[in-house]
């Protein structure tokens, strides 16, 4: 029950948000994300001892119920999405988004369609929130978003609903080989059904899976939508999208590829790991000279998910742990790295790489909680980031070496684009832009500050989600092998 | 069953009331009467029954789809106040009228159990449809629509009937019960030739009124020039009526033949797939692009017939209903703004049309965008469980390739129907608040909240049967 | 004296079916051949002319009276169509002036 | 031994308070909030010292990456060597906290250097303390972080900044090898504990080739303790303050490479070709650096090279098993290289942040401590006995000696180089005409006790460091060789030493001739380097660092900007984009071509129709007929 609670709440406001359109709708939308924080530290508490679940009949004649699901893997997730949308809210104190009730009602709109989608244990349920929720992040963006936006947006809409379609009918495949009348979508069902299917069968529907994951992620060579998606959309469209959303393809490869097709991840998992350690290099190399600020935090993101996947598809307690760790920390990264472009180009009107400097020396905080967040993201040591890319990189290591080699370019190459945007933005010479630079405000600092502090609780004590999530994975990796 | 009668007494008593009532007073008596209608439909419900000497036969199916195209029927009359503003050559009686004709004739063709009756259904529905398409006598297009529709849809009437007849000669009968009976009991090598004709013929009609492409022609230019009222009808309406039938006659009678009419279908339908959504990429006049809308619709509705399934007919319905009520609004919305810049702009219907219309008319732009997305079959909305239901069924035959084809175009769908959501969300556009009557907004509501509701919780239509 | 069917029966049947037939392709060859609406209509009529013959032979054939009053609706019908029809001509012809069925392409593309 | 987490921790406290407070504390408390830890922690090392059994213990603090069968702790492991260099850290750190506050009196930055320093001296205790290599590898890379902030703690200049990620990425370049390392460790053994690998190993229970581990463990020594090729970032590094030089990029950071190959002795022994390797890069190292030392003008950058030629010398007595003689020489150079930055620091300080020696000269009157301990660091460099560097630096020397002989002469080579520079630095700095500018003339003045009182203790060590492992034949009982015993290899030691040998008089040759003549071309001829624009030949090469920086910037930088470029404008735009939109497009065309095929005319309407009938009933029933 607790579950339908934080599920639907956010939902409830959120529309009650756009129907009425109060006028204080900041505090109203930030009370929510507060109190759904709340509420899901409940449910993960109780999940720490044993999984939670909730069902109730749904589509009965065609084997769909209405079941959400709460283990380690899924806590991990739906802690980070409840975790950051109050931060993603705070962001927008101050600023003409704050009391807009749209705005708002959008955003918490977007934290169910999030939630259900980590929730699920229904396989249909779980796509069924996995595409709608493209539907408030779409608004979002198509109607806060900069230059071009239109085109943008759309493409994004119409190319990653493009693969979720492959997913659906590879899931409608399974799906009707699963015993009973009526069939069934639970994924343990699932699960046992797919195994038995052939190699052939196991690569065709791997294919289509990782094909709606990969576009979601993005995964080398369908990632062109990103990078324009993230600079166009508002802030905090980016941060729902980099932050949380694109947790969702992770999820999926953990949820539903690896138990569903151990032989075509056996087959095809290299292939598709070599696609993701591309886009790790590739992303990284674009990085390092982009002039946009916002663009190379896209691209960064683009080279971790791609390690996150290889790491997933190494199918490894290390590879599988490391990821789920590795989408807590990147979503707090992300989500800080985002906000400070964000608070420069509010204070500059700008996000060009070369017109910043010297911001530093009207802004210490700033520069403090944008150096820890960085460091977070370069997988320094006692920093979040490290935990995960130190797992990952051994997962996607141990199950091939010259790919794990090539893989760990990016500690390399990530320090090279991250120095460089800290060194423009933060350091140097004054620029004509920056010259009148604001300090942080109070509801700046409370973003940043928890955020950063996150960063390196997350590096010395992993072991609460680890730990966490561990049993989980454990019994996924013993269904894989 | 006894809808049917009171339907067409009704309808000729809405004649007579033309001379004496307002406007308004016969659309309220016609929704009234639709209303009562539907109540004696819905008291067949669980009560099987033949009538007339076997030839009307109701069931929970014929039942659920006879409200559908009633409830249909009440949305577009619901939606009608615009229609014949000009009292002087337009008497709104007589479509009243004609409208609740047409819906005895879709009933009928929906709970036939003899081809006479099927037969005549569909003649009812049919000329009442030519009458309407050219109710808008001054305007060519819409006497250019009336003729196109009308010879080649008296045409396809032709190759119907010769089917009808071809199939008579080999079975000897008018029954389904007794064709099923003849065809199962004749030895293959003993059956005329002409059995597989008839029956390729009675398709190829059927295929020219569902619109399935090569037979689809007709559908953008009679869509485009009829008016927009009784387009809305038409795409309902005689959609699902027609997909009633269809599924009656070849899972009935021809169900063991299974092997000569599948593949047809097959091809039929990835065609209508491929025509219908590619060529409504193009289009830029809204309800020529919902004419191809509803061309590919046919190809996804063909799919699941094909698959004759258990489930089959409750697909249909499912489907047919959350087609109805996202067109309904959609050319609803499409006839309340064309109306609204008619006179302002050149080409009231084009896209460029609808742009800005979410700044003043919130309520509108958002049906709009759930009946866009229903029709493009995104979670949330009833036709993404309608796709949902094509699909299962069809990959339960092990059927592939025209499925795959079905993802990629409903892709090109999104690509089609979002164009309509980025021109009235975010394109620049002055239009200033349209003014609803009340019952025209219900019908609005009622269709998004029910688009809505079936997108959560299909059940409700789903496991009705 | 035989009666009317028995006479019918005096043919085989299948001349029926190919005399119908070829009178189908005829009304078939007729409206795609003419462009004057009202002689495409005429061809439509001749097709179910064609349907009538058969049915009629059929009818015959199986002793079973259903085929003929088959053909009743039928002729019923296209008697309806043929009001609705030319009601829908003469609407034309009042406003262009022509029948051609070839002029009339405002709906396209 | 309880007190031991104290050690590391607080120097974190003192960051933390320092880093937070950091505008707003006044200069006063900041300097003593941040030199106070590392005094403390010296003090607690120096208990743990006097009070260590001789057995290594494990100090587990908490549980850190737990994941499946891989259980990485938080742990801390004291045995001989952690301890030591415990000492070394803390102890030195100290005298440069000492020191900054002098040095760093002027500066804004104040309590932000401080921060710093202390998160540097956390990081460097985490390091030596680690009880795995996880545990290493997270100093090691926080180390690292430290450089970076405080090579770039000017960070206004861009240059600076320049130096700072240049040598933060290099050093990335060294921790992937290290971390690949680690996951092979890993794989090989479960775990990256030294007491269980090191038994394993010794053991004989491992199934993978060892040399490939200790390889990949050695590129991260590359880059922490700027080996060739990996060594450009240090020069460059000089860039920060000049105690962080001394501290992070002369006495501590720099020498992790060989604390961590000393740790791992026991991979890198049964690894004999990697320990050759390490050899000859060492070796190439120590002359590439003293080369290029030869002809450098500014102070800093000289000791810079000369690091880099020292760290060389070291490797190459790890090269030769000589764990104890390069560990002796981590320690004393740990002392007279952090006294010649000191006291580098002290001139550049008062000579208004001026560094160039072709400006200086005759300085000996005006700051006579400067000048005498850092004259006593100059001998000890140059390996003059009985100073510390000729112990230590002879005791390399003489392991080379048994090991290869043309290692060994050609680091006599390296060494006499050394000599030669370091005097040159001495002579033009001290002796001779002042040559700069009246204002600095007019500034010129003997630093403040702050900054004094280091140099004096460190030239105390400088001079008698050496008796940390006095040899046998100078009355010594090498104390260092039989402290690190337990952790080492039997064998690779040096025996006595005969001076008259070649063996023993070859080095001290070495140090005075080359010394001599640096005495006599600057001291009695007065030769004054020549200005930049009139060098020419191969003293520009040198001067010009062999254009190295050059060549790593056309091999490396350039050519990833330009793939930078091109995947970004080409790749993904031109090719994989124009993809996605060519589906895009391509639908769009054909929607154009499929519209015209609704002409508008009925009579091609039902030309369709019935040619589509005839197709399919001929389709349909082709079998049947043809039957």
């Amino acid at each position: 029950m607790y579950l339908l609670f934080i599920l639907l709440f956010p939902l409830l406001i959120g529309s009650a948000l756009l129907i009425f359109k109060p006028k204080n709708a900041f505090v109203i939308s930030l009370a929510a994300s507060l109190i759904e924080l709340a509420a899901t530290a409940f449910v993960l508490q109780e999940a720490s001892l044993s999984p939670v679940s909730f069902s109730a009949p749904w589509v009965a004649e065609a084997g769909l119920s209405f079941s959400l699901y709460v283990d380690g893997i899924s806590g991990v997730l739906i802690g980070l999405c409840a975790l950051l949308v109050p931060f993603i809210v705070a962001t927008t104190a101050n600023t003409d988004r704050a009391n807009n009730s749209q705005f708002q009602g959008l955003m918490l709109a977007m934290q169910t369609a999030l939630m259900g989608a980590f929730l699920a244990k229904d396989a249909f349920l779980f796509y069924f929130f996995f595409e709608a929720s493209l539907l408030p992040i779409y608004f979002l963006a198509a109607i806060y978003g900069g230059e071009n936006k239109n085109a943008i947006t759309f493409k994004f809409f119409v190319y990653t609903l493009f693969g979720s379609l492959f997913f659906l009918i590879a899931l409608v495949f399974v799906y009707l080989q699963t015993p009973g009348e009526f069939h069934s979508a639970d994924m343990d069902v699932l699960y046992q059904t797919a195994k038995g299917l052939s190699a052939d069968q196991q690569g065709y529907l791997f294919a289509a899976f990782f094909l709606a994951f990969a576009i979601k992620m993005p995964v080398f060579p369908f990632h062109t939508w990103q990078p324009d998606t993230y600079t166009v959309a508002p802030a905090q469209g980016t941060m729902l999208l980099s932050g949380i959303m694109l947790k969702m393809g992770t999820y999926g490869v953990i949820r539903l590829v690896l138990p569903m097709f151990p032989v075509g991840v056996a087959t095809w998992g290299l292939t598709a790991s070599v696609l993701s350690v591309i886009g790790v290099i590739y992303g990284s190399i674009i990085a390092i000279q982009q002039k946009d600020a916002k663009r190379l935090l896209a691209y960064s993101s683009f080279a971790h998910v791609g390690l996150m996947s290889a790491g997933i598809l190494s199918g490894s307690i290390e590879g599988i742990q490391g990821a789920l760790y590795q989408m807590l920390s990147h979503g707090i990264n992300i989500v800080g790295l985002f906000f400070v472009i964000e608070i420069i180009e509010r204070r500059t009107k700008s996000r060009e790489i070369a017109q910043l400097g010297g911001i530093t020396q009207f802004s210490y905080p700033l520069t403090v909680t944008f150096v820890i967040l960085s460091l977070g993201s370069v997988a320094l040591p006692l920093t979040n980031g490290f935990i995960g890319e130190f797992l990952l990189l051994k997962s996607v290591f141990d199950q091939n070496l010259t790919l794990g080699i090539i893989a760990g370019i990016t500690i390399i190459l990530g320090a090279v684009y991250t120095l460089r945007l800290i060194q423009k933005s933060m350091f140097g010479n004054v620029s004509r832009i920056t010259s009148d630079f604001a300090d942080l405000t109070g509801a700046e600092k409370a973003v940043l500050i928890p955020l950063s502090a996150l960063v390196i609780l997350g590096g010395i004590f992993p072991s609460t989600v680890l730990g966490f999530s561990e049993p989980a994975v454990q019994q996924l990796i013993q269904w894989f092998k | 069953m006894t809808a049917i009668i009171a339907l067409s007494l009704l309808g000729i008593l809405n004649l007579f009331l033309g001379f004496w009532l307002s406007r308004k007073t016969i659309q309220a008596a016609t929704l009234l009467f639709l209303v009562g209608s539907m109540a004696l439909t819905a008291m067949d419900w669980n009560h099987e029954m033949l009538w007339y000497g076997h030839m009307f036969h109701t069931t929970n199916t014929s039942v659920s789809f006879s409200l559908i195209i009633q409830l249909a029927a009440f949305m577009v009359v619901s939606f009608s106040k615009g229609f014949g503003i000009d009292e002087e050559h337009t008497h709104p009686a007589e479509y009243y009228a004609i409208l609740l004709f047409s819906v005895v004739g879709a009933i009928l063709m929906v709970s036939f159990d003899h081809l006479i009756m099927f037969f005549v259904g569909l003649e009812i529905l049919s000329v009442a449809m030519y009458v309407l398409t050219g109710s808008d006598k001054r305007n060519l297009r819409s006497n250019e629509a009336a003729l196109k529709y009308f010879l080649m849809g008296s045409f396809a009437t032709g190759i119907l009937l010769f089917g009808i007849t071809l199939v008579y000669g080999a079975t000897r009968s008018f029954y389904l019960a007794n064709i099923a009976l003849a065809i199962t009991n004749t030895p293959p090598e003993s059956t005329p030739i002409f059995l597989s004709i008839g029956l390729l013929l009675i398709l190829i009609g059927f295929l020219f009124k569902i619109s399935a492409a090569p037979f689809h022609f007709w559908t953008p230019d009679v869509y485009e020039g009829a008016p927009t009222i009784f387009t809305m009808f038409m795409s309902t309406v005689v959609k699902a009526a027609s997909f009633a039938a269809l599924y009656q006659l070849l899972n009935g009678p021809f169900g063991s033949m299974y092997g000569t009419w599948v593949y047809p279908i097959y091809y039929i339908s990835m065609l209508t797939l491929l025509v219908g959504n590619i060529t409504a990429v193009y289009q830029q006049s809204l309800k020529r692009m919902l004419a191809y809308s509803s061309i590919s619709h046919a190809g996804y509705m063909l799919l699941t017939v094909s698959a004759k399934q258990v489930t089959t007919p409750s697909t249909i319905l499912y489907y047919s209903l959350s087609y109805t009520l996202a067109t309904i609004v959609a050319f609803g919305v499409v006839m309340l703004v064309a109306e609204y810049q008619t006179g302002r702009t050149e080409k009231p219907e084009n896209i460029s049309s609808f742009e800005g219309l979410a700044k003043q008319n919130p309520g509108l732009a958002f049906c709009f965008t759930i009946a866009m997305l229903s029709l493009a079959g995104i979670p949330l909305t009833a036709g993404f469980w309608g796709k949902f239901f094509v699909f299962s069924d069809i990959f339960n035959r092990h059927v592939y390739y025209p499925v795959i084809l079905a993802i990629v175009m409903s892709a090109v769908g999104v690509y089609y129907y979002f164009k309509g959501i980025i021109a009235i969300y975010f394109k620049e556009g002055d239009i200033e608040r349209i003014e609803l009557p009340g019952l025209v907004k219900f019908a609005m509501w009622a269709c998004t909240l029910g688009t809505l509701l079936l997108g959560v919780y299909p059940s409700i239509v789903k496991n009705l049967f | 004296m035989q009666s009317i069917p028995e006479i019918i029966r005096t043919i085989p049947l299948t001349h029926y079916i190919i005399l119908s037939s070829a009178l189908f392709c005829i009304g078939i060859l007729g409206v795609l051949t003419r462009r004057n609406a009202i002689i495409v209509f005429m061809a439509i009529e001749l097709m179910l002319n064609a349907v009538n013959l058969l049915l009629a032979a059929f009818s015959s054939y199986y002793s079973d009276p259903a085929g003929q009053i088959f053909v009743f609706f039928i002729m019923a019908v296209a008697a309806a169509e043929v009001a609705v029809g030319l009601a829908i001509i003469v609407m034309i012809y009042r406003n262009i002036q022509s029948i051609d069925i070839g002029v009339l392409n405002k709906l396209k593309n | 031994m309880s007190l031991l987490f104290l050690i590391p921790l607080l120097p974190l406290l003192g960051f933390a308070i320092n880093g937070l407070a950091y505008p707003k504390l006044p200069k006063q408390i900041a300097g003593i909030i941040g030199t106070i830890p590392p005094l403390v922690a010296f003090a607690l090392s120096l208990q743990l010292f006097l009070n260590f059994d001789g057995q290594a213990q494990i100090l587990p603090i908490a549980d850190w990456i737990n994941v499946g069968d891989l259980k990485i702790p938080f742990a801390f492991q004291i045995d001989q060597l952690s301890i030591l260099m415990l000492l070394v850290i803390t102890g030195v750190g100290t005298l440069i906290h000492i020191y900054s506050i002098g040095y760093m009196s002027h500066d804004a930055g104040f309590g932000k250097f401080f921060a710093f320093l202390n998160l540097f001296v956390f990081f460097m205790l985490i390091l030596v303390l680690g009880a795995n290599f996880t545990v290493l590898f997270i100093g090691w890379e926080g180390v690292g972080l430290c450089s970076y902030l405080l090579i770039g703690f000017w960070n206004q200049k861009n240059s600076y900044g320049d130096a700072a990620r240049k040598a933060f990425i290099m050093n990335r370049i060294g921790d992937l090898g290290f971390l690949v390392g680690i996951f092979l460790l890993i794989q090989d053994f479960g775990t990256t504990d030294y007491q269980t690998i090191f038994a394993a190993v010794k053991s004989g229970d491992y199934t993978t080739d060892l040399s490939i581990i200790a390889f990949c463990l050695f590129i991260g020594a590359m880059g922490k303790s700027a080996q060739i090729p990996l060594f450009t970032w240090l020069p460059d590094a000089m860039a920060g303050p000049t105690p962080v030089s001394a501290l992070i990029h002369a006495a501590t950071m720099v020498t992790a490479g060989i604390y961590m190959v000393i740790r791992a002795n026991a991979l890198f022994e049964l690894s004999p070709e990697v320990l050759h390797f390490v050899g000859w890069i060492g070796l190439a190292t120590a002359l590439l650096g003293a080369a290029i030392g030869l002809f450098q003008n500014d102070i800093k950058k000289v000791l810079a090279y000369s690091t880099v030629s020292q760290l060389g010398y070291m490797f190459m007595g790890l090269g030769a098993s000589a764990y104890t003689a390069s560990f002796f020489h981590v320690m004393t150079h740990a002392f007279f290289k952090a006294l010649l930055f000191l006291g580098a620091g002290s001139v550049i300080h008062a000579m208004s942040d001026e560094q160039d020696i072709r400006r200086m000269g005759g300085l000996k009157s005006k700051m006579p401590i400067t000048f005498i301990t850092f004259m006593l660091g100059t001998i000890a460099i140059a390996g003059i006995p009985p100073f510390a560097g000729f112990f230590s630096k002879d005791e390399i020397l003489a392991s080379l000696y048994h090991h290869d002989p043309i290692m060994w002469g050609l680091a006599i080579l390296g060494s006499a180089l050394t000599s030669f520079y370091m005097f040159r630095v001495f002579i033009l700095t001290f002796y001779g005409e002042f040559r700069g500018t009246e204002k600095q003339a007019h500034h010129l003045h003997e630093s403040p006790i702050t900054m004094t009182l280091p140099l004096i203790i460190l030239a105390v060590f400088s001079v008698g460091g050496g008796l940390i492992n006095l040899p046998h034949f100078a009355g010594g009982n090498e104390f260092l060789a039989h402290w690190l015993a337990p952790l080492l290899p039997e064998a690779g030691e040096a025996g006595e030493v005969n001076f008259l040998s070649l063996e023993g008089g070859a080095p001290l040759l070495a140090a005075f001739l080359p010394a001599f003549l640096a005495i006599y071309v600057f001291g009695m001829q007065k030769s004054v380097p020549a200005e930049d624009a009139e060098v020419s030949g191969i003293q520009k090469v040198i001067y010009n660092k062999f254009y190295i920086d050059e060549l790593y910037d056309t091999l490396f930088v350039k050519p990833i900007s330009f793939l930078s470029n091109f995947f970004f404008q080409v790749i993904d735009f031109l090719v994989i984009d124009l993809f996605v939109e060519g589906l895009g497009r391509f639908v769009k065309y054909a929607s154009s071509e499929f519209r015209r095929a609704q002409t508008g005319n009925v009579g091609i309407y039902l030309f369709c129709m019935v040619a589509a009938i005839v197709v399919i009933l001929f389709v349909s029933l082709k079998s049947t007929i043809l039957h």
